[in-house]
């Protein structure tokens, strides 16, 4: 799996979201991306090619990236094991803001719609 | 070294002032301890002990070196408060969907008649305007597609209500800009086939709707007659200030604003005339009653209301202390105040809330006097201390506060504490007079809490005490007054976006409010105003020698409700216009606005010393305690 | 066909109905322009002659089409205001500092004795606790290190008070935490050698200084007798509420709060008594005794005062309208409000402002009735049409108004405009009564203007009519309810930072206020409040039967300050205690609360015609209007 | 002059503003410190080798590289010119918040308090 080259700046200057994910699970992106949508705050995708030979980025990891890029500071990261990570880049890599493993849709739509509560600042959501 | 401690027993602090003989009094130490059960009963004595030893060790003694205590007279004084809701809103059938959720889709108004997405779009006529219901059933994408469809086929379709969140995903996908209402819970309990409109208002500040939350707005869209908008006025209202709204013309429901049989109270003043005065009247009228009999001689609330129990509670509370008879004890003062609260709507649709009207009541009772001697006896026998019981409170907090910088006979006191509003006056002459009024502390922190709705007391404690900031940032928070401070360390995520308290040390508490960081003060702030602005206008007009405020020229806050960080000021404030010199006590040019009572006790008993190191006019300690004080050294 | 227009003069705006006969009468216009010249005068015909030809252009005709012409019978009445001050902080010597710079120094409080940070070091004793003055030719390093200097050789240094922005720079190369505040232009004038305290609040929100702004805090500090602690309350009051302050004990100079000789009012009421009244004994005062003398008859300010002249203003602008002596022309009716207006102290070491006690004033003048018939007279000229004058204006905005949907007889309209609140009440036997009072939207937007320091009229109307946000970053805005909005484009750097006026559209116009958001809109709302919501109570009040405001049932609010974002919903607030059903009115079921005198004059006028497409009630038009009005068609 | 390489993320999280100068007009940014340091924002500076062989930046180049690197988005940038430029990363890179040719002490430092008055969302002192 080969990282995509980072963009440090969104040219359009509006600052988005940011979702990084390997190609096969763009399903519960989806779900992701609707959480993202309703609430009102742009947003962009980062699919990465599913590379077996390449070490595999935790969902952690390809959340701090995705936040690193994003305006926002807000990335939300899915992993090839399925585990869905919100992060923002100010916080210390280890530590996201939440991470779920095997989300159901309505988890991962959850999950979008704290990462726009997040950039609207409002209290988060409990994923249940 | 003779070592002499003052002790002020308080409804919610027992405080202690020390003092030794140097060849000359000095105070030495000073301490605080939470009052220990109900004032004026032995099981005080913990709470003295505790306080006792604090001061001993500040003072590097032991509390056996202590020897003499003296006591304060405790003003005979318990308050309570309960809150009395007056009104209640109904909605017989659901006629209004007002819970304003925080994305609506859309713009603007819709009127038309309420139709189910799953509907047959053949039964539709095209005349028909429509306002379509989804339920949680339906996807999103699918509902707009059928709304598309629909659209295409001439249906004019106006608006929706949507069950889950889903409305601003609709309207992305829809061609039409309709308004959309979503997060409707009982969307099945939205009558089909009835006539509804929808509002949703343009985004931005300031933008409420305002067709649906005029009765006559609601009169053009649905053609009321004039009785018909008259029945829809608790609809509008409850819609005022909404971003997004739904209302429904039902058959038969509306929506009803029931009073609720709120109780009377029955007010008998000492020269004999009574009268009985509905809670439902509101406070201006409780309090004009009660200023117009004034003085009180007793107050009785209606069995089985919220303030018939209350009244009870504290008759109870005082006969548990003075063994007396509940006929003999007596409710002298109570304040009333207006207020609003959050109430779940009943037969809501979606979890609404709306404010009642309703009454916040503080009651006082008072009696002739507490069996002090009791607690003495117990002291001294766990002490083998001498005992005194020295004064009365309202002249040793007189004596106390004079130790503060700046002040002179004549002056006034206004001792702010949690269950009572205390004033005291004293003269040229150096008589004094004093008052105790319903309404303190305790009353601002239910009013707090009535008007936000929580039912944490300890929560809304915190929200009168200290000041609130919003978690904007994970790393910055808003200040009340809009600045913003920026963090050295990251929140974590419950406290993201949270409203918080800010308790110095750099501690936040979040609140878990879902409230404005602009609402949670004005809230605080009024609350505080209507208790103790009204209370000390009120306290310093009975014990002026003309019964006006303004008389007074000098008035010192002691209390602890004296330490808050806005009512002094707002005191100060409301009587500067008077031309009156207040401030915040400075006992000792120390202490503030604490231990006011417990060093009046050392100052009036140590009276005949020719040395002391704080300052109080001379022969004022004989006039007001037991011996001369003559001398005084100017510190 | 048949048209007919209706036109009605107001204070600020002139406005059309226009209908025509179709086999029956109905509305095919509405415009608005604004007022040309005085009203009453004919210098109104030019703004007449383009709201009829908008009105004309909107119904696809020319204005000769028009073939009767209905103009209103004016109110005969003008508004005016005026705001007078009636005290003002002078510093006669540099006794305080309290400008609250934006980024003072360090924390806590100081007291010393001023020093000059260029004075000798030996010469100052090691007793002497000291505060040290750094003017802007001492560069902030020099003074840090002279600090550190001095500190070392045991010198007391409690705070300091710098003439650049330089205190957190100092602060930070200091080896203690003292107090500094800093950008205090007139360092020069800060006297050497006398005592001083610094206090500098702690960070974060609702830390204010709490020492220097309570007076026996301050007697604490410099040791101040009862007399001395009487006088320092005016530095205490102008102290609160700050983050940082300095006071400084001066020999002979203290703070003098003055009252200014702000005049009087005489006030006569029509049973013969009459009232002098001092401006500066309050708002309420005054209100009380116009309460009290009601009906007035005349009302006369003092010679040379601000209320003086703005009386003989408005009876002057009368008599150009009406031609009448000054003799003649009366003041029927001021209102009062109390206000704080933002004045610079005089004396002031660091431009400080205080807030100083106003009251703000608007007046009506009312004469028996305007030169109507001249303005007939010259629009029959220029546009060979018959003009009739058609009726007074309460009656026809009441027939106007009942066009709302909901509404019936017995109802009352309340016409909120620029200069007069007017009201109207119709009973039953629809026997019609009206009043005009003082205070209405130019009141508004004085006490908006006076309170923010504004001297710009247009900006205090933009902050009265739209909502405020903060732009607080380059792409985003937070409104007043504390919501976020994302912005598609970056502001530019003026707009950055600065509060702005959202005015529809999308249009950010910066208004250059030192204010946050949040006191502009209680500053707003309170005008509001004062203004409307009292003379909302006070007209229905007079023109009820029973002198009662809770007799009404019914209350229609019209005239373009009821188009206002949040006024009638405050009047419905306020009413709703009262049972009463009121709302924004929507005439013809289109226009809201616009052009109902208009449509009245139009419906009047047709009232024996059988065909109409607004429903007024039977019988209606001829009780109030000209001819009968029957069968009419229900909408 | 060569680039040193932009650290995309503060490590300690905390979110400075950025100055990238010239390292011969060191005497102009002190002063540009202390406006930053009197407003109480955190900040860090990046100075550059002035090699005459390499291309030069504008001040406002150097300033948008600041503002990407900073996490609170601000940059100054100092030329070797003696230009200032504030900036912030989502504007245009044509168009940064304000520019300063040959400015004195006193102006440097009110480019400082600009940038911390940037960062704590108060309205922008007048460079006079
Ligand atoms: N720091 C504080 N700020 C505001 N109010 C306070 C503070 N500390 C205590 N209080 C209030 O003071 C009240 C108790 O006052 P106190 O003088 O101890 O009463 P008493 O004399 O009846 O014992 C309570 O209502 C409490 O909430
Ligand atoms: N959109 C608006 N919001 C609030 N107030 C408004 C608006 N438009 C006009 N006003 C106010 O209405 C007043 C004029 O009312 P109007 O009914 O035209 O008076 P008149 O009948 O005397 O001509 C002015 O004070 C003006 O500020
Ligand atoms: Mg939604
Ligand atoms: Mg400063």
């Amino acid at each position: 799996m080969t990282d995509q080259q980072a963009k440090p700046v969104a040219s359009d200057g509006v600052p988005q979201i940011v979702i990084r994910y390997v190609e096969n699970e763009h399903s519960l992106v989806e779900y992701i991306e609707y959480g993202i949508e309703e609430e009102g705050v742009p947003w962009r995708k980062q699919p990465l090619e599913d590379d077996a030979d390449q070490p595999k980025n935790s969902a952690t990891e390809l959340a701090y990236q995705a936040a690193s890029d994003s305006g926002l500071k807000i990335g939300i990261g899915v992993s090839r094991d399925k585990t869905l990570t919100l992060h923002h880049a100010r916080l210390p890599i280890d530590k996201p803001v939440l991470s779920v493993i095997d989300p159901t849709n309505s988890q991962a739509r959850t999950t979008g719609t704290n990462a726009a509560r997040l950039a609207k600042r409002m209290p988060l959501r409990v994923i249940d | 070294m003779d070592y002499i401690a003052g002790i002020d027993i308080g409804n919610s602090s027992t405080e202690v002032a020390l003092i030794r003989n140097n060849n000359g009094y000095e105070f030495v130490a000073t301490s605080l301890f939470r009052t220990t059960g109900l004032k004026g009963t032995v099981k005080n004595v913990p709470g003295v002990i505790n306080a006792l030893e604090q001061a001993a060790e500040k003072a590097d003694i032991a509390v056996e070196d202590i020897d003499r205590i003296l006591l304060n007279e405790a003003a005979p004084v318990i308050g309570d408060v309960a809150m009395e809701t007056i009104t209640e809103t109904v909605i017989t059938e659901s006629t209004m969907i007002g819970h304003d959720p925080s994305t609506p889709g859309g713009v603007g108004l819709g009127t038309g008649t309420i139709v189910d997405i799953t509907a047959d779009r053949e039964a539709i006529t095209e005349e028909d305007a429509v306002i379509v219901v989804v339920p949680a059933a339906v996807d999103f994408a699918d509902a707009a597609a059928t709304i598309n469809e629909w659209a295409e086929h001439a249906i004019d379709i106006q608006g929706a209500i949507v069950q889950k969140d889903d409305a601003v995903l609709i309207n992305n996908r829809i061609d039409q800009d309709i308004p959309i209402v979503d997060e409707v819970t009982k969307i099945e309990a939205i009558p089909r086939g009835q006539p509804a409109a929808v509002e949703v208002a343009t985004e931005g500040s300031g933008q409420t709707i305002d067709q649906l939350s005029n009765p006559y707005g609601l009169a053009t869209l649905f053609d009321l007659s004039s009785e018909e908008t008259q029945k829809i006025i608790p609809v509008s209202r409850a819609l005022v200030g909404n971003k997004s709204a739904v209302v429904i013309k039902t058959p038969a429901g509306d929506v009803e604003e029931r009073t609720i049989p709120a109780g009377s109270l029955t007010i008998i003043g000492e020269h004999g005339n009574s009268v009985s005065i509905n809670i439902d009247q509101g406070a201006d009228n409780i309090m004009t009653q009660i200023d117009e009999l004034w003085p009180i001689e007793d107050i009785q609330g209606e069995r089985g209301s919220n303030i018939g129990g209350m009244l009870s509670r504290a008759r109870e509370q005082m006969g548990e202390v003075t063994g007396q008879d509940h006929s003999e004890i007596n409710i002298r003062d109570i304040m009333a105040v207006d207020t609003l609260v959050p109430q779940k709507v009943e037969g809501s649709v979606a979890s609404e809330h709306s404010m009642e009207t309703a009454v916040g009541l503080a009651a006082m009772v008072k009696t002739s006097e507490l069996p002090m001697q009791q607690i003495a006896d117990e002291i001294e026998n766990r002490l083998e201390t001498e005992v005194n019981i020295q004064g009365i409170e309202a002249n040793m907090a007189i004596l106390g506060s004079l130790t503060t910088p700046g002040t002179d006979v004549p002056f006034a006191i206004l001792d702010m504490g949690g269950g009572s509003t205390d004033a005291a006056y004293i003269n040229g002459n150096h008589e004094i007079s004093s008052i105790h009024l319903a309404g303190a502390g305790d009353m601002v922190t239910m009013l707090i809490a009535s008007e936000l709705g929580l039912d944490d007391r300890e929560l809304a404690e915190g929200l009168k005490k200290y000041p609130v900031a919003k978690v904007e940032t994970l790393f910055s928070i808003r200040h009340e007054d809009g600045t913003v401070t920026f963090l050295d360390e990251a929140v974590d995520s419950e406290t993201f976006g949270q409203v918080v308290l800010l308790k110095g040390d750099g501690e936040m508490e979040p609140v878990g409010i879902d409230e404005s960081v602009e609402k949670i003060r004005r809230t605080r702030r009024h609350a505080k105003e209507k208790v103790f602005v009204t209370n000390a206008k009120r306290a310093l007009r009975q014990i002026s020698p003309t019964e006006s405020t303004r008389y007074h020229s000098f008035v010192v806050m002691v209390g602890r409700s004296a330490l808050d960080f806005e009512i002094p000021e707002m005191i100060s404030d409301a009587l500067a216009e008077y031309g009156i010199v207040c401030g915040r006590g400075n006992i000792r040019s120390t202490t503030g606005p604490r231990n006011a009572v417990a060093t009046g006790l050392c100052l009036s008993y140590v009276g005949d010393q020719a040395e002391f190191d704080v300052s109080v006019p001379n022969g004022l300690a004989s006039a007001v305690g037991l011996t001369e004080l003559t001398g005084d050294k100017q510190s």
